[in-house]
């Protein structure tokens, strides 16, 4: 391609970061019709305003979601991309890849559509973006005969998604992948069919660290998380310290409850686990002389997403401790339990968060099974406007009865 | 036609199982991770319990790859990773080794490709690379943006690539992206963030409203109240001074685009975290509620994202996060050191926003 | 009569000048006090620049005074004190002295007279006596109390008498009462506060609510929305349901009660503060939901009272407030340690309560 | 009286704290109407109610507020407390007295009233408490003619109050009570006369102590502050450390910046003033050793309020520093600056705080021409939801304009 066609985008051929714009280049190379693409970027770029027009379902056989469907305004100038539906396609668990595996996604692609990818989405699909309509059917066909599946769009669970957790991670509380799959797997058809009210994300974390961004992004986030006492190797402790690493600085002035001491002459770590509150970070700092517990769960924190309708939410502690062992009954029942008072009293397009927040935390946990607990909240309301029940009350008495007797008398 | 012989429609079989694609020493090392190292900036090597090593090099990437691309890194996986490699949740790529004297000569292979390596951290040396850029498709295939996506992160992972190649930074710092509020980009949640901000109210097509939306469900969708149906013409009504620009409504219904050139822009937000350690995870706050939409390099975005940046890198403690900073110094210092000004926009107005509100004297001149 | 001389109609004059009031040391050493000491628990020694000294000698009050009593008191303050004396802003008495000597026999006199001394704190030693519990009518006085004032305070006072007469507590503790959710004991800030809560939504009497309410302002009045007007009768339907019991319509419609002896009752707050020093002021937390409203000395309130105050006095460190106790252990361990139940009703509900959610997996076990 | 004719209340004179009880009985030994009272209370005591009636209005000559009107339920079989109004009495600045003024109050009390009293109540008030309608207008004759007025009630200002100031506080940094007397007697109209949407209030603190509880309980809080730098007398330093104060822990572990520094060795403090945020913590445990600097002046801050309507608000940050000299004119400009705009915006029964919060900080701030400053706030907010005006903006250009010419090319 030459710059001058393209004087925006090539602009942004240059600079060490690897360009998007070189990828698409690349791309034209051997597939003509994606040029209309950069002539569609370039044009976006010159007029500052997108030229995808809004929506259009699209779809394969049996699924009710999985596909973007898009279409060109430029459909006359730019043939090529006047339909470019994306395909989101479930990753494995934890991104991780075979080359062989690689390359037939790159030879399906390559076949039914435009040759681009995100490796991979935010959610965590990887995506294939732009094909035709008459292209998504075969090209499902075949991505499924080679044993991929699409992942999630619309008003149903999205695509799972987990950090590299146990497989390569010394931190790992949970089985972050095996809990993933089993999850996605589990739960094809609430995927694959939108029927709620809006759209439900899981995410997995495999310890308070958060590599994947669960808490936030999810609404239903599961996290590592121990209970009984951090294990302290004083040997790993010692030589740390003679490796230089400054501990008090590092670690006992950056403890958040101040739990835990360091005994400088001796070169030894104190801490009082009654006031560990698992942040990681010594952990983290100390990887070889500090090791997690081994009463292991996760905290289940609900309703994580961003900012429409109701500004966005950091997911909230619903359950401060589950167990996270397969067959994960535990979890699916109460993600199941959540579903189910979702459905009943979630509204159109009402995240979980907004739910909770407009019927209350108190009949949601009541819904769910929970039992209140301090953990849940960072802490407790400032104003006195709670509902009771009937049952928490004694027979109601009228104070008009009262005062007319008294008026009477 | 008819007498095809029928083949068993495959579907609902979700992802290949994870395991088909881990490699040896991962299998039999699977949750026994004894402790990690980065041996440079890029390069980390996990120890397992039984002794086993493996070694990741981390690779930038724009995400957007093209197949061509892919396979050439797929062959590199195949010389020096018998074919192992995985992505972050960063979209950096990852390769997997066992043999500790590839790893050189998968750099050397890697950077010739224009992939930079980097990214990593070292808590334990307290120093940091910033990672990539967390974003979302902009012009290239979104209906809604405000800005383009891959264009901005481009031009300012080109600004901070010294960043990325060397682990020079005082703490973890997670820079995202998201054009329009829907923020797929989960910005919501970052130390440094920029979304693309609608400025004007949607632009009603009564024609395409009368065409393509369902009224109720749209009226009802407005946050703020700010529309209302207009049922003799089955159209919608926007009341401007009550709207503020999310885009609610244009995702239920086409005919209401805010699309708006001149006035669309980038809005900045900081503080944010997800990490537990040290301090709780938190929500990013708006610091700059707008800058102008700049293609093709938006320099006013990358110049306020690297004040901010170099102004906290100067200043902050070993493994301090731009949140952490700012909960030592307090925002109105930082206001004060990135040289940003505060902005009456950056006080909260929406629902009850009475938390963010300061109620004491402490503060500092 | 009409031709009785016109006064001249004296309104609108404000209180006396304060100046008047002030006693010759104040006046010649206003605004030029040096520093102050605590003599010993209820004396307080304030040195001027001058050099001059004026002492305070703090007294104990139930704050519903007879004018006998006052005239009591007024006689010790010529007695001892030039005829000086103030109050202070949470109600107790203070006889303002320039001669030490006088300390002792007036103490001596107003403890006879059964008034105590003390109430005061020493902050340079980190001593503190609890003072005196700001409160409010009750049933002596006002219409809508859920509780009285008085008596509890009566009843707390008594229970906790000995932190008032020794500076034995670790850090400045303010208990507060409101007997009903209009606080005019302004609760919502104190380290430990009583309020008087209904349980039950109001009780219409349509014939009471026709004379003599306003149909449309009392149903906007309702804060979730619990009200409509029912047109035809002329009288207001409550949806029992939405009712969380604030009083707000008893007090703007006279014929909507919501008492319930055997249903009203006591929250307790707690972590409340007003001051600045260390940690920002903040509001108070509502720690227990429900207490029954057991007169004539509300035992459960005071054990509860006393639990939270104990657990705190035992384990603060100097200064240390108990919303900085709960700040440093957290709540997970203020229940523990107080022995209170956490309860459902403590978790917010009221409008977008998001900010009180915890959003961090860190906490305590 | 006899314990036996009140049981309930007479377990209320037990005890080591002054019963009010006992108030009510020795008032009752000379004026035996207010036995009614003890009838009355120990009714309510019994059936845990209260048996006075809602509201009526009264009132004194030319007054809109100043007396709560109260009526018994028992005025049958408590005549003496049928009618049983209270009068609010405005305090001297600082509740300071004589023991002649106070006699005087007394006498006129005694003559017109219950004999019983609040000192104070809540607002700061001197409560009058009981007494008939007919008594109210030559009651107040005599007290306005002693040199006593009423103080404020309904919607209207109500009688602002402040700490003890700089007449026995060496931390005062502004003349509270002066501020206090100044603004009381500007604003006697709209203290008496009841005009406003809701009632409006006034606290003056001398310093961040906050000793008259301003920051919850007040609209309008007027809060003492500094701008330069803290006074250290070293000699003091010392003095308190060879008296056995710690002044590590005392000191320097509370200071919430960690900004100042004790050196052991030479006893000797020093602050970062950069970093202070003037909580006041150092300065009152070091009272001798530590003053406050010289630029002395006020935080304002509004909206203050207990929890009726939209819960309890915590005075906000409005003006972080403001003169507050003699005649405090830029403090009564801002005042009535916000009383313009609560009166053109406000809805009945609308409290300061639940007004800006309706129609948000920016249009507040811009009303009462206040600059926006981040030190009104504790964070900016996490949603993109702002406004923008026509002003800020450049020409509107139209999408479908764009999309339509771009189409038919
Ligand atoms: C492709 C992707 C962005 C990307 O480039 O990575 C994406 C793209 C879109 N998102 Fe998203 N979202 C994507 C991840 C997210 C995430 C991040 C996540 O899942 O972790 C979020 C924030 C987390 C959350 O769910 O809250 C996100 C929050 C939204 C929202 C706002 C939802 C909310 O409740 O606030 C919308 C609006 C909506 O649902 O109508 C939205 C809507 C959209 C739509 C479908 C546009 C629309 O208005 O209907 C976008 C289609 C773009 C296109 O043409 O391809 N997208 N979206 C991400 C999905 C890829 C994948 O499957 O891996
Ligand atoms: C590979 C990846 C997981 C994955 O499944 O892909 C990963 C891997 C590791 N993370 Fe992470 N994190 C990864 C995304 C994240 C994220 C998610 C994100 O950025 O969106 C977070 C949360 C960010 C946040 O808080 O906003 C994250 C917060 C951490 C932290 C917390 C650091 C902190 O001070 O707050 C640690 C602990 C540490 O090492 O300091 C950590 C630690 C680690 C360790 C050291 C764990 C281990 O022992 O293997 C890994 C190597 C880090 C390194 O580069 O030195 N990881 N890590 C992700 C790499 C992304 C990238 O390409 O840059
Ligand atoms: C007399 C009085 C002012 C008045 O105008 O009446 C007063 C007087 C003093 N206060 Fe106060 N405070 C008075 C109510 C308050 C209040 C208001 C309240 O309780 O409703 C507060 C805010 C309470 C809160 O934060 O919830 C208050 C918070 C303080 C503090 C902050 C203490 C802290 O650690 O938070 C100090 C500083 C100190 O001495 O530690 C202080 C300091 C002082 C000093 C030492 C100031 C001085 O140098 O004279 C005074 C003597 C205290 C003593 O007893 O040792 N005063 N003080 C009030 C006495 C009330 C009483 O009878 O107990
Ligand atoms: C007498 C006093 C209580 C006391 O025993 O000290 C009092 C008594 C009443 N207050 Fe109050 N308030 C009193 C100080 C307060 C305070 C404290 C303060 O001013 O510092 C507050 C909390 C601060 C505030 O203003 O928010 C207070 C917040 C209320 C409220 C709730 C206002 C709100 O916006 O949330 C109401 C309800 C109302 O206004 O309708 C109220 C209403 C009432 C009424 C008039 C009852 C009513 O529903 O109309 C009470 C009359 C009782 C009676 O029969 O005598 N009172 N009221 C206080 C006034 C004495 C004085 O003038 O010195
Ligand atoms: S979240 Fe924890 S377990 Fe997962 S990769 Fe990060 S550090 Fe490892
Ligand atoms: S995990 Fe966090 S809280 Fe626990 S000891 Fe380590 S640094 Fe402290
Ligand atoms: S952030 Fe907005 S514009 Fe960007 S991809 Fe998501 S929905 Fe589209
Ligand atoms: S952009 Fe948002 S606020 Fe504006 S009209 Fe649409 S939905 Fe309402
Ligand atoms: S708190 Fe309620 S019941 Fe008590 S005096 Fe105030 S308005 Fe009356
Ligand atoms: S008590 Fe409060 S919530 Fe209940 S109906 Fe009355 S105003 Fe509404
Ligand atoms: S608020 Fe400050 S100035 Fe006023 S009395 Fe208290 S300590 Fe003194
Ligand atoms: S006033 Fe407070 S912030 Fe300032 S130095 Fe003293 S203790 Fe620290």
């Amino acid at each position: 391609m030459s710059d001058e066609e393209f004087p925006l985008l090539s602009e942004l051929k240059k600079g060490p970061w690897p360009s998007f714009v070189k990828e698409i280049e690349k791309t034209a190379e051997k597939k003509p019709e994606m040029k209309d693409l950069l002539k569609q970027l370039e044009r976006s770029y010159e007029d500052k305003i997108t030229y995808w027009k809004h929506g259009g379902i699209v779809s394969v056989k049996g699924y009710g979601g999985g596909v973007i469907g898009r279409y060109s305004f430029l459909a006359k100038e730019c043939p090529g991309v006047a339909e470019f539906h994306t395909m989101r396609v479930n990753q494995p668990a934890g991104w991780f890849y075979t080359s062989d595996a690689l390359r037939t996604i790159c030879d399906i692609w390559e076949k039914y559509g435009s040759g681009l990818t995100n490796m991979h989405g935010s959610t965590g699909d990887i995506i294939l973006l732009g094909t035709t309509t008459q292209n998504l059917q075969p090209c499902f066909n075949e991505l499924a005969k080679n044993g991929w599946d699409l992942g999630g769009s619309g008003s149903a669970l999205r695509t799972p998604s987990a950090c590299v957790g146990p497989a390569r991670c010394e931190f790992a509380l949970i089985d972050t992948l095996e809990l993933c799959y089993d999850l996605t797997i589990t739960y094809q058809d609430e995927l694959h069919r939108p029927m709620w009210p809006y759209k439900f994300k899981f995410k997995i974390a495999g310890c308070p660290n958060d590599c994947v961004a669960a808490k936030a992004r999810s609404d239903f986030a599961i996290v590592g998380t121990w209970k009984d006492e951090i294990k302290i190797n004083q040997e790993e402790v010692k030589k740390y310290a003679e490796a230089g690493v400054d501990i008090k600085t590092q670690v006992v002035d950056n403890c958040p409850t101040k739990c835990i001491e360091y005994d400088e002459e001796k070169k030894e770590l104190k801490i009082d686990n009654s006031n560990c509150v698992r942040c990681m970070h010594c952990i983290n700092v100390l990887p070889k002389a500090l090791k997690p517990g081994d009463e292991r769960g996760a905290v289940i924190l609900m309703g994580g997403k961003a900012p429409i309708l109701e500004g966005p939410v950091m997911g909230w502690v619903v359950v401060p401790f589950i167990k996270a062992e397969k067959p994960f009954d535990e979890i699916k029942e109460l993600a199941e339990a959540v579903w189910d008072f979702w459905d009943e009293n979630g509204k159109f397009r009402e995240r979980l968060a907004e739910l909770i927040e407009r019927v209350g935390m108190m009949r949601f946990l009541e819904a769910i099974g929970v039992e209140p607990d301090p953990r849940m909240i960072k802490e407790p309301r400032a104003n006195p406007f709670y509902f009771w029940r009937e049952e928490d009350l004694k027979e109601r008495t009228n104070p008009w009865e009262i005062w007319r007797r008294a008026e009477s008398e | 036609m008819a007498s095809e012989p029928v083949e068993e429609y495959i579907s609902d079989i979700g992802p290949p199982h994870y395991e088909k694609f881990l490699p040896p020493v991962i299998k039999n090392n699977y949750g026994k991770w004894a402790y990690h190292e980065v041996l440079k900036p890029g390069v980390l090597v996990h120890v397992a319990e039984s002794g086993d090593k493996i070694y990741t090099v981390r690779v930038g990437s724009p995400r957007l790859l093209s197949i061509y691309t892919i396979r050439e890194l797929c062959d590199i996986a195949d010389k020096y990773c018998d074919g192992y490699l995985r992505f972050t949740s960063r979209n950096n790529i990852e390769f997997l080794l066992t043999d500790e004297s590839k790893i050189d000569p998968l750099i050397e292979e890697v950077e010739k490709l224009g992939f930079p390596v980097g990214g990593t951290w070292d808590a334990t040396k307290a120093k940091y690379a910033l990672s990539n850029i967390v974003h979302t498709q902009g012009w290239i295939h979104c209906h809604t943006p405000a800005i383009d996506a891959s264009g901005p992160v481009k031009a300012l992972m080109d600004a901070l690539f010294d960043h990325f190649k060397n682990m020079d930074l005082p703490g973890l710092c997670r820079i995202s992206l998201a054009c329009c509020l829907n923020m797929c980009g989960a910005v919501h949640a970052s130390d440094i963030s920029l979304v693309g901000i609608h400025r004007t109210p949607p632009m009603v097509d009564d024609d395409v409203v009368r065409r393509t939306c369902e009224l109720p469900s749209t009226v009802a969708g407005c946050p703020t109240g700010a529309l209302r149906p207009d049922m003799k013409n089955k159209t919608i009504k926007v009341d401007k001074e009550k709207c503020m620009y999310c885009g609610n409504c244009y995702t239920m219904c086409p005919g209401m685009p805010l699309f708006d050139p001149e006035n669309g822009g980038v809005a900045i937000l900081a503080g944010g975290k997800l990490s537990d350690a040290r301090s709780p995870a938190r929500l990013s706050k708006v610091v700059v509620p707008y800058l102008p939409n700049n293609p093709p390099r938006w320099p006013e975005v990358v110049d306020t994202v690297k004040a901010i940046l170099e102004a906290w890198a100067a200043e902050a403690k070993p493994h301090e996060r731009i949140a952490e900073w700012i909960d030592r110094i307090g925002w109105e210092k930082f206001f004060e050191k990135t040289g940003i000004e505060f902005k009456v926009q950056l006080i909260d107005d929406f629902r009850q926003p009475r938390h963010t509100f300061r109620t004491t004297t402490q503060f500092r001149w």
